[in-house]
């Protein structure tokens, strides 16, 4: 309905299925800002509306959402897929049909390519990668590492071809080990592991599956750090004891005093009865830094709010300021963080660079 | 000349020699019967002359050629076929699809042209329908034509598949127990049936049957068989006589 | 080779966990010929049951009150499905109650996700878990349970089919459902009976999956559900030996692909196996090939 | 003993069995003779509750059998050998005749009972460990009577016993219908062998499409010019 | 003059005569729709998808429904298509500028392949039996899903093949739907067809009348995987992007649903309930986490109550409605007579 008052952001991820739990994270995110800055005001004195798609995590499915977004539903801008592989299937349509798009959570470095209006809160899989093998190598001298990757999953490969990349060179040493997106059994992986005598185990994955990974590796008597990328935010809830010591990039801290990131650590906690994970925090962020596009552009032009979105310069974020570069991809600082005693500890920061 | 030459034929299921030794010739246009005690192995002969299973020992040969080991399709190509102890129709399809499918091999029009629906599959499907329609005269069965097999009753279901079995243009037919299950009016019906095909399609008929009305009134020659052995052979009127099939089948 | 052998242990440990499964697939198909997907589901539930009686409680239950309450509830559950989604079909043609199965096994998905939410339980084990050590290698204690139930189960059954009344009625029954009730026997309490300890024991699949991979989710029975199913044909569909065989094969081969060659044939693997085997051995390893008299 | 009032039943739209009356009492033999689809078996069906009727009542021993599940009907004394025999195939012989002693408790008396089977059926006896599935026709039949009487019936009913039976057997077996009655068990037969079951049955009825249309002593109808034309011919 | 008429007559009451006329004005009426924009792009594309689920639905319906196995990989077929259509449709666009040419070549390429993968498949499976066959076509299914994502250096693996010509027009899907729909119609209603369906029904019987039972139980298979490789080829150049979880094991059984609910070995039946099935999903949207919930018992409901799916084994005529209608007219005059009387 082209009701005239609101103001209507498309979102698209896995809802239900296998991969539910990502895309929940992300509509949770996503309605919680709107809620907040509906309570503050609105975008340009209207309300926002967030509306969200199941995508079930497949691309045909994305594409029906996304299209009865545009045509039934007539959002001003989109905020997702979820999943770089429903991103990139959206992303062509979305150009020729000039809708701004902010994935929150797309980690792929296509999706912003050769499109003026896609940009993404979240940092490509290189950035993550290498700086992961980076301190790997410079704080922890791993010279022999494992990195064990969802082959299943396009952000888990990503991470950890850039981490390879960086190894190899550095000339360092690493055996890839791969697991599939329905695999519950890693004890094979993991004794394999076991018996290779390794430095470290760069694990890229999303918290369900370092969780049950960590729990493995813990049962079995593991005894090497794990190291992961921002789809470990979260490991504390539930696996504070088998994460303990382990190291994550990511792009804040829980514990970071920063008010923004308290009181959407405790809000998120009151909605929904559960800790927010990166992705929900990214999706917060995004749907906040489109308002404020919007804002800056003063009208729902979609020119306009690309524009906007290129020059914008968002501070308060939960997840670190965002400021586009070229590409659409965000210049952000990236936090290390070690797991111990269930609480996140800021291990390093490393500053913002342009690729 | 024999349509159907049988030599030294045996089957063994386990320990179990279901068949053992059995000799028959059928000649031409001939109606031979098939009859023994419950278990004697009457069916699985059928069973072996249509390649349904293998023999141990023996050989069978249709028209001078050997079918032992040939697939059951290929054994109507040479021209047998048959009708089961427990009717097999194609049950949702109709009376006329059922004796088209037994036509099949007699068409000769190939996959384009039933998707161009060529002048030749129109020739073809118009004789098939022809044929069917004239075996279905036969059989009294016309008015069912567009009938699901399955909706006929059961004599008429018999009466199907014997027409099926003929549409395969077959020289030897072999009919088991066509009577089954009718009463004695259904059965008297049956047996001028069968006299009408021996006649009017001239081909060589093996006919298992208990009903001994028909199989008395109808056979030209019988073979007896129990325990899978041939225990007598002859013109009905002696087989009706002999002791052994009085003891072991017919009794008192 | 010591290698080896813990790779082995890891392949005995899951493959007993899907033969436990396996049996109550194989049992449920056996009897109504139906290849039951919502068996996957009623594993999963079990996990969920599990969870809520041994964390959720104010109070300890011992842990043998945990599984068989849990294996109880799937048992009322199962009964419960196939009395609402398949009892209506038994004279339809196999392929439509194939259908509500499958009907069956998204709704119990989607009712879980919706009352459990999407995130994953996380199981603690519930029994002591320092491992025993047998000729110098830890296993696990969880494995030897599995294993020694998987076995147990497999001779009770056998047992139970073969030579108990009920086991006969059943056997009836998935013979022939008429000629059952000629003989006195009550034909939906016998498949509910089946259904009941086909779906205990899925549960009980269910629970010892969960705490060896540590978590709960709404479809987690999806894909050990499968291969459950796949270890019945294996062996032979209908053979409880054979279910518990299939099982402990596919388990090691799995175990082995991932170890030996990559994780990423493993699906590969043990679907070609699959379909070698079957072409060999058209009704699984232990399956007796009944052809039908004419 | 057994009083089927106004019985009808439909399948679907077709209406199978049109208001039938009859009785079975006693101790007698009763016999049903019909052409192929009048409606026998499907009578038979409605006594034991395999299928459900549309209207009418069916009585045996003073009780509505609706009150009773399929499977409870065995249990009152009621055995039913199906058309088409329904032995379990999977089973052995030995298996099957169990079966048909499936609610009995009486192990002693279950032993006693296959021993008598296996007298009256001496084939089946030899074929004891077979998978009933590969016996021959005949053999089957065999099995499926000798499996109703493991059931010690009051009444037993008989779908078409004689259908595939050699001579010898066909004889045989309705020596033993009639010793099996002498025994003391009461009988409804469903034959389409009308000359054989009229001369051992009591009472007769004669069933077209659906409806009885002719009924009386057995002997009688033996000599009915009608019966005579249809079902007995010459 | 007057025997012209009849003539007349006659075409226009000719059985199929009507039914091309009404796939034309079907045609013509959504045509009509799209270019005045009264149909939206969204609701455009899900006209797309339910042709592709129709030529998929209506294929597997040769296997499943008319020869009756048990067939749980069909979207294997459907991926090979799928991925062999996107990669022809990728190297040749440089050379053919005709979007119609570009999808007719690599269409045929696509059907080729899948037809030589039926054919791989069908030679050793066919050995098996009902749910045996079943297991086994889901084995291949998932064998196929797996060697697409593992052969990444050809498919680029999980991340997706994009880049594939976005050439999928409703014209062309609806024109390649009828060809098909048409073709597989014949084909069952001719002696193959025919021979097919006998073995549906009694395959010692069909056996035993001379039909060789190995032969066309396979052509049915590499029938129905050719088809499946066509729908696999619209497929590919609907979203312009492919990834190998679109051709998983649910796939398969989202198109095994589609011809169970439609009725097995009805072509109307699979038609129909592509519409269904297709724009069910869409219309729940709505109602968020409560849609597969609904589409599950819609799914289960649908087959309490009606098993042999929604129209059986029959297929829908047009000619007939005309038939129907008339009887309808009597009855109602009769009545209405009657009223009067
Ligand atoms: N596949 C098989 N496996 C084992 N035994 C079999 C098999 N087929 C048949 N038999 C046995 O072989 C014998 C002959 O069976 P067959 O069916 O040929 O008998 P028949 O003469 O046709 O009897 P009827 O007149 O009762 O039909 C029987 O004892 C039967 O049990
Ligand atoms: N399951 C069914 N569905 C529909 N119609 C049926 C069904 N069973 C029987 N009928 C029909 O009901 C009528 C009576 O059938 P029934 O089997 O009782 O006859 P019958 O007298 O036993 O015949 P037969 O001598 O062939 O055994 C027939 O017209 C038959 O076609
Ligand atoms: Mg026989
Ligand atoms: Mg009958």
């Amino acid at each position: 309905g082209s009701n005239d008052n609101t103001v209507r952001l498309g979102v698209i991820g896995p809802l239900t299925g296998e991969y539910s739990l990502y895309g929940v994270a992300v509509e949770n995110g996503a309605k919680l800002a709107a809620k907040e800055i509906n309570a503050a005001g609105g975008i340009l004195d209207k309300d926002v509306e967030v509306i969200a798609y199941d995508s079930k995590g497949d691309s045909t499915e994305g594409v029906n959402a996304y299209n009865r977004l545009r045509d039934q539903d007539e959002i001003h801008a989109l905020i997702g897929g979820t999943f770089s592989g429903v991103t990139l299937a959206i992303k062509d349509l979305a150009v020729q049909d000039n809708i701004p798009v902010l994935t929150p959570t797309a980690t792929n470095p296509d999706v912003t390519l050769d499109a003026a209006n896609v940009f993404r809160a979240c940092y490509t899989d290189s950035y993550q990668g290498s700086t992961a093998a980076v301190f790997a190598a410079d704080e922890l001298d791993v010279t022999n590492a494992a990195v064990m990757y969802n082959r299943d999953d396009p952000y888990s490969e990503g991470l950890a071809d850039a981490f390879m990349a960086e190894f190899d060179a550095r000339s360092l040493d690493y055996t890839a080990f791969e697991f599939g997106a329905q695999d519950d059994d890693y004890s094979a992986l993991l004794t394999n592991i076991q018996s290779g005598g390794y430095d470290a185990v760069f694990l890229p994955a999303y918290v369900a599956e370092v969780g049950a990974v960590l729990t493995q590796a813990d049962a079995q008597g593991l005894d090497v750090p794990f190291i992961g990328g921002d789809g470990w935010d979260g490991i504390e809830a539930d696996y504070a004891s088998v994460a303990d010591g382990f190291y994550f990039v990511n792009h804040y801290a829980k514990t970071d005093e920063a008010a923004v990131v308290q009181d959407f650590v405790a809000n998120y906690t009151e909605e929904y009865g559960e800790a927010p994970n990166a992705l929900a925090a990214l999706a917060y962020d995004a749907v906040y830094a489109m308002a404020e596009a919007m804002e800056n552009a003063g009208s729902l032009d979609p020119d306009d709010i690309t524009a906007a979105l290129s020059a914008l310069e968002f501070t308060n974020a939960v997840t670190g300021s965002i400021k586009f570069d070229a590409n659409g991809d965000p210049i952000k600082s990236i936090t290390i963080i070690q797991v111990v005693d269930g609480l996140h500890e800021v291990y390093a920061k490393v500053a913002a660079t342009e690729e | 000349m024999a349509v159907l030459e049988v030599k030294h034929l045996s089957i063994q299921f386990g320990g179990l020699r279901a068949v053992d030794d059995f000799n028959l010739e059928v000649d031409h246009n001939e109606l031979v019967g098939l009859i023994g005690p419950n278990g004697a192995g009457k069916t699985t002969i059928f069973n072996l002359l249509t390649g349904v299973y293998l023999p141990t020992e023996g050989s069978i040969h249709l028209n001078n050629v050997s079918t032992v080991g040939k697939r059951p399709s290929d054994i109507v190509l040479l021209g047998s076929s048959r009708t089961f102890q427990n009717i097999r129709l194609f049950k949702n399809m109709t009376v006329q699809d059922n004796i088209k499918v037994a036509y099949h091999n007699r068409m000769d029009y190939n996959i384009f042209s039933s998707i161009f629906k060529t002048k030749k599959y129109k020739i073809e499907e118009a004789r098939a329908n022809e044929i069917a329609r004239e075996l279905l005269e036969v059989f009294d069965l016309l008015e069912f034509e567009q009938h699901l097999a399955k909706n006929l009753p059961y004599g008429k279901q018999r009466k199907l598949e014997i027409a099926r079995a003929l549409a395969t243009n077959p020289q030897i037919l072999l009919l088991d127990e066509p009577a089954a299950g009718m009463n004695p009016q259904e059965t008297e019906e049956l047996m001028a049936t069968i006299k009408l095909i021996k006649n009017q399609f001239n081909v060589s008929i093996l006919l298992i049957e208990h009903d001994m009305k028909l199989v008395m009134g109808i056979c030209e020659r019988i073979v007896v068989i129990d325990y899978g052995k041939i225990i007598a052979k002859g013109q009905p009127k002696a087989i009706r006589e002999n002791k052994n099939v009085i003891k072991a089948y017919l009794g008192e | 080779m010591e290698l080896f052998i813990r790779q082995l242990i890891n392949g005995l440990n899951t493959g007993s966990i899907y033969a436990l499964v396996a049996i109550g697939y194989t049992m449920v198909y056996g009897i109504i010929k139906l290849i039951n997907f919502a068996h996957g589901e009623i594993m999963m539930f079990g996990a969920y049951f599990a969870f809520l009686l041994a964390f959720t409680l104010s109070f300890n239950l011992p842990f043998l009150l945990v599984i068989v309450l849990s294996m109880s509830f799937a048992a009322i559950l199962g009964v419960l499905i196939e009395r609402v989604a398949y009892k209506k079909l038994r004279q339809a043609p196999r392929i439509s109650a194939l259908i509500t199965a499958i009907g069956m096994s998204l709704f119990l998905q989607h009712l879980a996700q919706l009352i459990f939410g999407s995130t994953p339980y996380v199981m603690k084990p519930l029994i002591d878990t320092t491992p025993v050590v047998l000729f110098n290698f830890a296993i696990p204690k969880l494995t030897l349970l599995t294993i020694g139930l998987s076995i147990l189960f497999m001779l009770l059954l056998s047992f139970f089919v073969l030579k108990t009344k009920p086991g006969k009625a059943m056997r009836a029954v998935s013979q022939d459902k008429e000629a059952a009730i000629l003989m006195g026997i009550n034909v939906d309490n016998v498949i509910s009976m089946t259904f009941a300890i086909g779906s205990a024991l899925g549960a009980l699949g269910g629970i010892f999956y969960a705490m060896t991979y540590s978590q709960i989710y709404p479809t987690m029975g999806v894909l050990p559900g499968l291969k459950a199913f796949i270890a019945a044909v294996f062996g032979g569909i209908g053979s409880i030996g054979g279910a518990m065989l299939g099982g402990y094969l596919i388990g090691i081969i799995e175990t082995m692909t991932k170890a030996y060659i990559s994780s990423k044939w493993v699906d590969v693997i043990v679907f070609g196996l699959l379909i070698v085997i079957l072409l060999f051995k058209p009704s699984g390893i232990l399956g007796k090939n009944t052809k039908e008299k004419v | 003993m057994l009083k089927v009032t106004n019985l009808h039943v439909h399948y679907g739209v077709i209406h199978a069995i049109k208001g039938v009356n009859f009785e079975v009492n006693e101790g007698d033999i009763v016999t049903l003779i019909g052409s192929n689809g009048a409606g026998k078996t499907t009578i038979l069906k409605a006594i034991s509750q395999l299928i459900d009727k549309s209207d009418g009542d069916i009585t045996f021993l003073d009780k509505s059998l609706s009150q009773y599940k399929p499977h409870e009907v065995v249990r009152i004394g009621v055995s039913h050998v199906p058309e088409g025999r329904h032995v379990f195939p999977g089973l052995t012989v030995l298996e099957n005749l169990e079966m048909g002693a499936y609610y009995r408790n009486d192990k002693v008396a279950i032993k006693q009972d296959l021993q008598k089977v296996f007298v009256r059926f001496p084939r089946l006896e030899e074929r004891k460990h077979q998978v009933a599935g590969t016996l021959s026709g005949g053999e089957q039949q065999m099995l499926a009577i000798g499996r109703a009487l493991m059931n010690h019936p009051k009444i037993l009913l008989l779908d078409e016993p004689s259908m595939g039976l050699a001579p010898i057997l066909v004889k045989e077996i309705f020596n033993i219908i009639q010793e099996i009655n002498q025994s003391g068990t009461t009988i409804l037969l469903v034959e389409q062998n009308a000359n054989q079951a009229l001369q051992i049955s009591d009472k007769a009825y004669v069933l077209e499409t659906g409806q009885i249309t002719l009924s009386g002593l057995s002997k009688e109808l033996l000599n009915n010019d009608k019966v005579k034309a249809a079902y007995l011919s010459a | 003059m007057k025997l012209k008429l009849t003539q007349l007559k006659n075409t226009l009451l000719d059985p199929r005569f009507i039914n091309y006329t009404i796939i034309v004005t079907i045609f013509l009426t959504m045509f009509l729709l799209i270019q005045t924009n009264a149909v939206n792009r969204y609701i455009y594309n899900l006209l797309i998808m339910v042709l592709i689920m129709i030529v998929m639905s209506t294929s597997l319906n040769i296997a499943t429904g008319f020869l009756g196995e048990l067939v749980l990989g069909h979207a294997g077929f459907m991926g090979i298509g799928a991925y062999t259509a996107a990669i022809l449709g990728i190297a040749l666009r440089p050379y053919i500028a005709t979007d119609l040419l570009l999808f007719g070549a690599s269409a045929t390429g696509a059907m080729i392949l899948a037809g030589i993968a039926g054919l791989l498949v069908g030679t050793p499976a066919l050995r098996l039996r009902g749910d045996y066959l079943g297991i086994m076509t889901l084995g291949f299914g998932e064998i196929v899903r797996n060697l697409i994502t593992n052969l990444s250096s050809i498919t680029n693996g999980a991340q997706g093949l994009s880049g594939i010509p976005r050439i999928m027009t409703f014209s062309i899907a609806f024109w390649t739907t009828v060809m098909i729909v048409t073709i597989i119609f014949l084909f069952m209603n001719s002696r193959h067809g025919r021979a097919i369906l006998s073995i549906r029904e009694d395959e010692i019987a069909s056996e035993s009348v001379g039909i060789n039972i190995t032969r066309y139980k396979l052509l049915a298979f590499v029938l129905a995987s050719m088809f499946a490789g066509i729908g696999g080829a619209m497929f590919a150049f609907k979203d312009g992007f492919l990834a190998p979880n679109s051709f998983n094991f649910l796939k398969s059984v989202e198109i095994f649903v589609i011809v169970v609910l439609g009725g097995m070995g009805s072509l109307s039946g699979s038609i129909i309930s592509s519409i269904v099935l297709v724009f069910l999903p869409e219309y729940l949207r709505d109602f968020n986490q409560y849609r597969y919930l609904l589409y599950s018992s819609v799914l289960i409901i649908i087959m309490l109550y009606r098993p042999q799916g929604l129209m059986g084994t029959k297929e829908f005529d047009f000619t007939k409605i005309k038939a129907k209608l008339t009887t309808l007219v009597t009855t109602i005059k009769k009545r209405l007579k009657k009223g009067r009387e």
